[in-house]
């Protein structure tokens, strides 16, 4: 999956939670503090005194003169540019320089202003007024109104186009111009995290009353669209009247598509391009030994899932999990898949970064193939047992496959890789349904967003079918506790469970691998590659 | 005899395939003087095509003159390279080849490829070009010269190359079976041509050939080759006369005379096959097949004795070789077939659409269909042999074919012993297939390279004889004994045999069904005289013994006089004239039919050589266009009707019996080799 | 034809045994593979990672520290397994589909070879991936595929030395004695339309071998971690900065494969061509 | 009229045409993976989902969908793409002419090269120089594209640092600006076609050289340049056209690889993205549509060999 925002998604889930009346409103707004959400800000938010927070990190010198130079940037093919449906990097890096959202975040996941110069919350926390820049023009030339705003999210919320973002606004009551410049969001509920809900990936501001929002790309953003090209490239032309100062750095954007991330990084290599920003392994190893290039490396919390359904055979015999998990050595795969970028797994989705829910109390059993196929022939499967594991052809969870084809042989597993476009694997909801699957999960800044939609019972995207009535109450409780030291005791228990018998080998966490060549200043990289900021990179 | 211009002094001329060098020629010696056609004979694989390319320079890659001289107006073209050589063949050297559409460039114009030939200044060229064309009898040389070769009849690409070898003064004159691939008479045409240009332009010519008969009429001297070897040389009629080598004695043996007819006179062939090159043997190359060979020709290889003024051979015993005096001039009862009719055709016809040419579509001619047949009718009886002669394109395969069933008729009937036959084989009873059998054309396709001799015999006996394949198998040997072949034979593949054997082995094969009529189409027209001769007294001992009914269809009317009983004579797809062979033969009563007997004949009447690309005319006479006796309107205007002329005998033609008669009577009987 | 004499103008010619020895080699190691290969082609090494070539590894190891000679052994089993089985398949198919429906004629001929052109009309590796893309990735599919491909091609080249031999004077003979079909077609068509075949074979076997390892490379055709010579190229492509070997050793096979039976395939039709 | 001909060659074109493009468009329906749910993502819902396929046509009978999509081809209308939404006719027709410009750069070397080596080779046949020919020539055929374009990247782009290691053109490039951009791809091109062509070109030289008429040629004096140029050639190279229109078949199976190789936004690119997206109706556009331009291609070779060599007779063979 890719990762989007984070903290959209955790509140989106929470909130089904909400609405499902399986979480009271004052857990729910525990969660928003959960969420490291500094008291202050929520105040500031509060009393509506709103101060624009700075600039974004790392602004480049100062080219008051005008944008200069060009700036090529390699990047996925995009499947199609409709901010509503806008999922991938290669999406979201485009459409967030093409357009604005109201607010965004910043690298310390602050909620800071950006078409919305300011806001206020009413007391009851049903009211949010956000006042827009002013002089904000779309490409066309027309200026930005409250009404194009109103426009937009009364699109993103109306059920009948069943846009994935309806159930996220489905808490909006009204939206209403409040003059030229305010508009005014009444929510049936109060929700403190609203906020973050107005700078979801979906919530590009578009022209009220775009017919054709996948191509007209009519936007506010720092740069204009001068030719997409399918499959091939998109060319971008700085957006003169951008209303933020020193935005953009630089005259022209080129945003390359590559299917093959090889011929990216070939292109780097050859100064056909300036920026990569994702790479498998070996690509980034190659550039760090390749002069006149700077290697980016962010250690980030995703993580390459193996799953096994615990809902059928074989998964659903504890004994064969366990010998799936004894056959694997996640310190092998982890030198020779990752060479040793980002972190070893530990089979949970709360990873080290997460200082304080980490735990390595229970001991991962080190590995041990015979123990394994003792394990499977005590399952029933005396001689070895055979599956399908379906891979998506991205990064490098192929060789993951590879790897664990090999590991896994030696315990009498026999695997049978099978290698599908993401199209493919995603497609169909195949990856749901598929006994033995890798699935790429994106970084989050919380644990309990992985829990929540991976791994309670019935939760969505519960690619295992894991459901275990004790590990179900410890989500819960992380879920819902005021208390802390609660939380981090839940946090360990839910490692052991899923160390001793979660259907889940999570055999290392990855790091982002970006690169650009030398002369490139104010990068800054994302856990989340898509909401890169170009528009402050000067050449 | 005037000085020799052209002298070639024991020319040897080896092959190299791979390692080995095949020896192809020995110690060749003959001079030609200016204006002399210096006649060369001999069977395929006697070496002769590269005598005249060696004489020209012009020997394919893996060919040299490993010895000799040939000395060109005391030049050794042997000696001569590059510049010069070049110098001398667009001047002195022509050669004009067997084989006319090969020899031209397909996407060049005939203009530009004489213009080219010619050289100099372009405008002039083509004058002469055009003067040249108009010399060899091309009616409208501007269209000519405009034409691309495929567009021309054979005829016409053969002069086309006869003018591009005579323009200039030319020297050597190379002929190399110049008419093989012609009709009679376009060959009579052509020859004549040949003939008086080399008495105009001089030049010292070599006629190559295997036709003795073209040769005793245009060559004053004749050399007899074989093996590589000249066996004897003598002037021409010298050499018909009184031969002094076995082998030239054997060739003219093996011709059909005149007057001699199959069952009363088998020819004579000479037994065996000529050596491959590299197999030679050690002493006289003839020996093997000689009927005079003693230990001595085995052991020594005898030289070229000059025994006359002008006469050499290379024989030990050249003074036994004596050829058995004239014949008399033998004429055939004309009999009547008595017992009934085994096949009659019904108003046969057969139309053939044709495919158009690029250039004919984009002229918007329609579509030409062809009349193959018209309203044919004939009757073949058992025990009798009918020939049908006449041009290519008269039909006559055609008619053979419609009658096995290989191709539908369009309309008419045929029957086989009163019942009607299906018109394709796969719609005959098992017992018709069997009954009517076919020989074709070229013994090269005639058997399937991949199965042996014996497989080749055993399916008829097993398909049609309904025998199984063990009692089958017993049976080959016999077949093989019918045609003169040894039982061994059975083993061998087609590729280890020779033409002559091959076409014996497809006759056996037609024969297996025992069939009660065999057609046989051209089916000795491929073979060398000698292998002619051999086939010919096979199937005449075979009808003798069997019975057998023959449709023989050919163009040599040497073969046909001396083998059918009855003659049908087509034209266009149409009967002209038929009836028993001495009654249409001697004298010959229908112009056409004179035409082609005129032929052979040095001073006979010819013929206008037959449009390509023309249809039959709408109305009137199919043969009027050409008719020498044409007497006009009626001939144009309404078609001929049948006449009878004799018993059995009948002929259509507007022109009276009696003038016929007395037209012909002052033409000799027909021409014969001598 | 004589098998001796074909047999002498074959060695006859340095290059032709150069081109059989090395493509007698690739099917020695691959029918005696496991004797032949050191390591499994897939047994890793984690510290063996990226090892250039060396006694112990000749062709050096890959990223995961799988031995690459191992690797280009069992390879050459997949490839000439495929690419010369398909080839096979695509023959016989070809030849039984053309030569007797060349030999029959008619509208069954039309209709055949009407949609043998619609097949025909597309780019070889066109219809390969759209193929592929329908019936997914796997090594019976990549079968299926140059069969598929190629029987076409092999039918229209038997027809066309069929409708040569049809007009023949033995085949008029077969007719005249009114011969089984099954007779004509397999006994006295099939063995002068071999030769022609043969020759085709030798040389679809080399496009064939192209044809796999392109599908390799563009990761449609044998998956990981079969040993497959274009998907080593192409996974070879990540780290050629940082082990050249294992993108030259691959390669070479391939090369040095389709070059051998190049070729043989010249021998072949020298050969022929001679007897 | 020669347009008879033409008319004759057309419709039979159009037969194989529409034969394959049926064969193009069963394949694609069995093509794995629901182009809704590519389209839409994860995050949709089935309700979404059956919209879309709805929208597009996607729950009608087959027959339907496909005599709908060969009209709209014909009359020009060749749909949206699934996947991007935009009109297919000009995102295929601008790729494509990418592609036949790569093509096109690609025969301007491979032809003069194939064809002079061919020459040369075929007059000097078993000579040494004629040896060395093939082996240099069998020895580049031994290479796949995809291999000598790696190896080409690997030399020129960052060894030589001479040309660029990727082609993406940007769309305002100047033909100057592209150059560069098209050597590699076209020298790859070139590798895959250059011995197929010089041996046909060879064998043709060969075998016209043993005909008569050379020899008649030989006979009026001539020199061998001017026998080889105004007789041999002339014959022989008759035969290359359609060895072009082949070879234009080759071609695009080796653009299709080339294009993948070096980013170039060509056909062969859009290609593999529609096989990746599922993109049916982007897939089975870009499949006939080659279909097209190689049967065409095919027609004009026949063409003009028919008008070149007076020899042709017509017919369906």
């Amino acid at each position: 999956m890719n990762p989007s925002d984070e903290r959209l998604h955790v509140l989106q889930m929470a909130r089904s939670e909400v609405l499902a009346g399986r979480m009271s409103r004052r857990a729910f707004l525990r969660l928003g503090l959960a969420l490291g959400l500094s008291a202050g800000a929520t105040a500031l938010v509060a009393c509506g005194s709103a101060t624009p927070s700075p600039e974004p990190t790392a602004a480049p010198a100062p080219t008051q003169s005008g944008p200069t130079g060009r700036l090529r940037v390699a990047s996925e093919i995009p499947v199609q540019l409709d901010p509503a449906f806008a999922s991938s990097d290669a999406e979201i890096l485009i459409l967030n320089h093409v357009y604005d959202y109201l607010v965004d975040i910043d690298a310390g996941n602050n909620v800071i202003p950006r078409l919305a110069r300011e806001w206020t919350m009413s007391d009851d926390g049903l009211r949010y007024r956000l006042t827009l820049a002013d002089g904000v023009y779309f490409h066309d030339g027309s200026p930005l109104t409250a009404a194009d705003v109103v426009w937009t999210f009364n699109r993103l919320r109306d059920r009948s186009l069943q846009l994935p973002t309806a159930d996220l606004y489905a808490n909006i009551a009204d939206i209403t111009a409040d003059g030229e410049n305010a508009v005014v969001f009444t929510l049936t509920t109060p929700n403190p995290f609203f906020l973050y809900d107005l700078s979801d990936n979906h919530a590009l501001v578009l022209r009220a009353g775009v017919t054709n929002p996948a191509t007209a790309f009519n936007g506010t953003g720092p740069f204009k669209v001068v030719e997409y090209r399918t499959e091939n490239r998109i060319d971008l032309a700085a957006h003169q009247a951008y209303f933020q100062a020193g935005k953009p750095a630089i005259a022209n954007l080129e945003i390359i598509f590559f299917a093959d991330q090889a011929a990216a990084v070939d292109a780097l290599r050859g100064g056909q391009v300036d920026l990569v920003l994702r790479m498998p392994t070996p690509l980034f190893q190659t550039l760090q030994q390749t002069a006149g290039i700077v290697t980016v490396q962010t250690p980030t919390n995703g993580f390459d899932l193996v799953r096994l359904r615990a809902d059928r055979t074989p998964g659903n015999q504890p004994d064969v999990i366990r010998a799936l998990k004894l056959a694997t050595d996640r310190q092998a795969i982890f030198r020779q898949v990752k060479a040793g970028l980002g972190a070893v797994g530990r089979d949970s989705p709360i990873g080290p970064l997460f200082s304080a829910y980490y735990s390595e109390e229970t001991p991962i059993p080190p590995r041990d193939p015979a123990a394994a196929r003792a394990l499977l022939a005590a399952a029933g499967y005396p001689n070895g047992l055979k599956l399908d594991l379906h891979v998506p052809d991205s990064g490098d969870r192929p060789d993951l496959a590879v790897v664990l084809k090999e590991q896994w042989a030696e315990a009498g597993i026999d695997i049978n890789v099978i290698v599908e476009p993401e199209s493919v694997y995603y497609g169909d909801n195949g990856w749901l349904e598929v006994d033995l699957g890798i699935t790429g999960w994106g970084s989050r800044p919380v644990p309990q967003f992985y829990l929540d939609v991976m791994l309670v019972s019935g939760a969505v995207w519960n690619e295992s079918h894991f459901s275990d009535a004790e590990f179900d109450a410890l989500a819960a409780t992380a879920r819902t506790t005021l208390d802390e030291a609660e939380r981090v005791r839940a946090y360990r228990e839910i490692q052991r469970i899923l160390i001793e018998r979660g259907p889940i080998i999570i055999p290392y966490f990855f790091a982002q691998l970006s690169a650009h060549r030398e002369g490139l200043r104010g990068y800054v990289a994302k856990a989340f590659p898509g909401r890169t900021d170009l528009a402050v990179i000067a050449v | 005899m005037a000085t020799a211009i052209l002298e070639i002094e024991n020319l040897s001329v080896e092959y190299h395939a791979g390692r080995r060098k095949l020896p192809v020629l020995r110690e060749i010696c003959l001079s030609v003087a200016a204006g002399e056609t210096l006649g060369i004979v001999g069977e395929s694989g006697s070496g002769k095509s590269t005598l005249g390319l060696a004489v020209l320079r012009a020997l394919p890659a893996n060919g040299r003159i490993s010895a000799g001289r040939v000395l060109l107006d005391g030049v050794d073209l042997a000696q001569t390279q590059g510049a010069t050589l070049r110098r001398l063949w667009s001047r002195s050297l022509r050669l004009i080849p067997q084989n006319p559409l090969a020899a031209l460039n397909p996407t060049l114009k005939i203009g530009a490829q004489l213009v080219e030939a010619i050289g100099g200044r372009r405008d002039a060229a083509e004058a002469q070009a055009a003067a040249l064309l108009a010399r060899v009898q091309i009616a409208d040389p501007e269209r000519v010269m405009r034409s691309y070769p495929h567009e021309l009849s054979g005829g016409m690409q053969q002069r086309v190359l006869i003018a591009m070898a005579l323009h200039g003064a030319p020297r050597l004159l190379v002929l190399d079976e110049p008419t093989t691939s012609l009709d009679v008479t376009t060959e009579a045409a052509v020859i004549d041509l040949l003939a008086d240009l080399i008495a105009e332009r001089q030049p010292a010519s070599l006629f190559i050939s295997h036709n003795l008969g073209l040769v005793a009429r245009i060559a004053t001297r004749t050399a007899v080759l074989y093996a590589g070897e000249v066996v004897e040389i003598a002037p021409t009629t010298t050499l018909f006369q009184q031969p002094r080598h076995p082998y030239t004695q054997g060739l003219l043996r093996s011709l059909p005379h005149p007057g001699l007819r199959y069952d009363h006179h088998p020819l004579q062939p000479i037994e065996g096959a000529i050596p491959a090159p590299g197999t030679l043997p050690a002493g006289c190359v003839f020996a093997p097949r000689c009927p005079l060979a003693d230990d001595r020709c085995r052991r020594e290889r005898p030289p070229l004795l000059a025994i006359a003024p002008h006469h050499a051979t290379r024989c030990h015993y050249w003074h036994r070789v004596m050829l058995d005096g004239a014949l008399p001039a033998f004429v055939v009862p004309t009999t009547v077939p008595s017992d009934a009719p085994l096949l009659t055709t019904h108003r046969l016809s057969k139309t053939i659409a044709q495919r158009q040419s690029l250039t004919d579509i984009a002229r918007g001619k329609p579509a030409p269909a062809v009349q193959a047949l018209s309203e044919v009718n004939l009757t073949i009886h058992r025990n009798r042999i009918l020939g049908i002669v006449g041009e290519s394109g008269s039909g006559k395969t055609t008619l053979a074919r419609c009658i096995i069933g290989l191709t539908p008729p369009s309309g008419g009937a045929i029957e086989l012993l009163d019942i009607p036959l299906a018109p394709l084989i796969h719609q005959r009873p098992r017992e018709h297939v069997r009954r009517l059998q076919m020989v074709l054309q070229n013994p090269q396709e005639a058997l399937n390279p991949a199965l042996t001799i014996g497989e080749a015999l055993r399916r008829p006996l097993i398909r049609l004889g309904g025998l199984d394949s063990k009692t089958a198998a017993n049976r080959v040997p016999d077949l093989l004994r019918l045609v003169k072949l040894p039982p061994e034979y059975a083993h061998r593949r087609p590729n280890q045999l020779s033409g002559g054997e091959k076409q014996r082995v497809a006759i056996a094969r037609a024969l297996a069904a025992t069939p009660d009529l065999l057609v046989l189409d051209e089916a000795v027209s491929a073979l060398d005289v000698s292998v002619q001769a051999a086939v010919l007294n096979v199937l005449a001992d075979i009808k003798e013994r069997t019975g057998i009914a023959y449709l023989f269809i050919t163009h040599d009317l040497a073969v046909v006089s001396y083998l059918a009983d009855d003659v049908v004579v087509m034209y266009r797809g149409q009967i002209v004239e038929q009836g028993p062979v001495a009654a249409v033969l001697r004298p010959p009563l229908h112009p056409y039919t004179e035409a082609l007997l005129a032929a052979t004949n040095p001073r006979g009447v010819r013929l206008r050589e037959a449009d390509a690309t023309g249809t039959a005319p709408a109305q009137g006479c199919p043969f009027q266009p050409r008719c020498p006796r044409a007497i006009g309107e009626i001939c144009r205007a309404t078609p001929p009707p049948w006449r009878e002329a004799g018993v059995g005998h009948r002929i259509r033609c507007h022109i009276p019996l009696a003038d016929l008669q007395v037209a012909q009577t002052h033409n000799e009987p027909i021409s014969s080799e001598h | 034809m004589n098998v001796q004499r074909l047999g002498r103008a074959f060695f006859a010619d340095p290059a032709t045994a150069a081109g059989t020895i090395i493509v007698a080699g690739f099917l020695t190691l691959a029918l005696f593979g496991p004797l032949v290969a050191p390591y499994s082609p897939t047994a890793q090494n984690v510290d063996l990672i990226r090892q250039p070539p060396s006694p112990s590894h000749l062709f050096g190891t890959d990223r995961l520290g799988r031995d690459l000679f191992s690797r280009i052994v069992y390879g050459a089993r997949d490839m000439l397994a495929l690419a010369g089985g398909g080839t096979a398949l695509a023959v016989i198919f070809g030849t039984l589909i053309g030569v007797s429906v060349a030999y029959l004629g008619g509208w069954l001929e039309e209709l055949v070879f009407r949609l043998f052109d619609g097949l025909l009309a597309m780019p070889a590796l066109l219809l390969a991936l759209l193929l592929l893309g329908a019936v997914g990735p796997s090594r019976v599919s990549v079968l299926l595929v140059i069969v598929v491909v190629y029987t076409p091609i092999v039918a229209r080249v038997a027809r066309s030395v069929v409708l040569t031999l049809k007009p023949r004077g033995f085949i008029e003979a077969a007719r005249m004695r009114d011969e089984r079909l099954s007779y004509v077609l397999w006994r006295e068509l099939l063995p002068l339309v071999a030769p022609t075949l043969a020759v085709e074979a030798a040389l679809r076997f080399s496009y064939a071998i192209f044809l796999v390892a392109s599908l390799g490379f563009l990761g449609v055709g044998v998956q990981p971690p079969n040993p497959d010579w274009g998907l080593m190229v192409l996974e070879a492509r990540n780290e050629f900065a940082l082990a050249p070997w294992s993108l030259y050793v691959p390669a070479a096979a391939i090369a040095l494969l389709v070059i051998g039976v190049n070729l043989m395939a010249e021998g072949v039709r020298r050969a022929i061509g001679e007897s | 009229m020669i347009l008879r001909y033409l008319f004759r060659r057309i419709l039979l074109l159009g037969a194989t045409v529409l034969v394959s493009s049926l064969i193009i468009f069963l394949i694609c329906r069995l093509l794995p993976g629901d182009v809704a749910r590519v389209l839409l993502g994860r995050e949709a819902g089935e309700a979404a989902l059956a919209a879309l396929r709805a929208e597009l046509g996607l729950d009608r009978p087959l027959l339907v969908q496909y005599l709908d999509w060969l009209r709209g081809f014909v009359l020009g209308d060749w749909g949206i793409a699934y996947s991007t939404r935009q009109p297919i006719r000009p995102l295929v027709l601008e790729r494509l002419g990418n592609s036949l410009l790569l093509a096109g750069a690609t025969l301007l070397l491979a032809l003069p090269l194939g064809i002079g080596l061919g020459v040369w080779a075929g007059w000097r046949a078993g000579k040494p120089d004629d040896a060395l020919i093939n082996v240099s020539l069998l020895s580049v055929t031994g290479l796949p594209e995809f291999v000598t374009g790696l190896l080409l990247i690997d030399l020129f782009a960052f060894r030589l640092r001479w040309l660029p290691a990727n082609s993406s053109i940007r769309p305002d490039a100047t033909l100057g600006e592209i150059a560069p951009q098209l050597a590699l791809p076209a020298i790859t091109a070139t590798l895959v076609l250059l011995a197929y062509i010089a041996r046909l070109t060879r064998t043709g030289v060969i075998n016209e050289l043993s005909q008569e008429y050379v020899r008649t040629a030989m006979l009026k004096g001539l020199t061998p340049l001017t026998i080889l140029r105004r007789h041999v050639l002339r014959n022989a190279l008759l035969p290359t056209i359609t060895v072009i229109a082949i070879s234009l078949g080759w071609l695009i199976s080796g653009l299709i690889v080339v294009e993948n190789v070096y980013n170039y936004p060509g056909i062969g690119r859009l290609l593999t993205f529609a096989i990746d997206r599922r993109d049916l109706i982007l897939l089975q556009a870009i499949a006939l549509i080659t279909v097209v331009i190689f049967a065409v291609a095919n027609l004009l070779a026949d063409l003009m060999y028919a008008l070149l060599d007076p020899r042709i007779r017509l017919g369906d063979e």
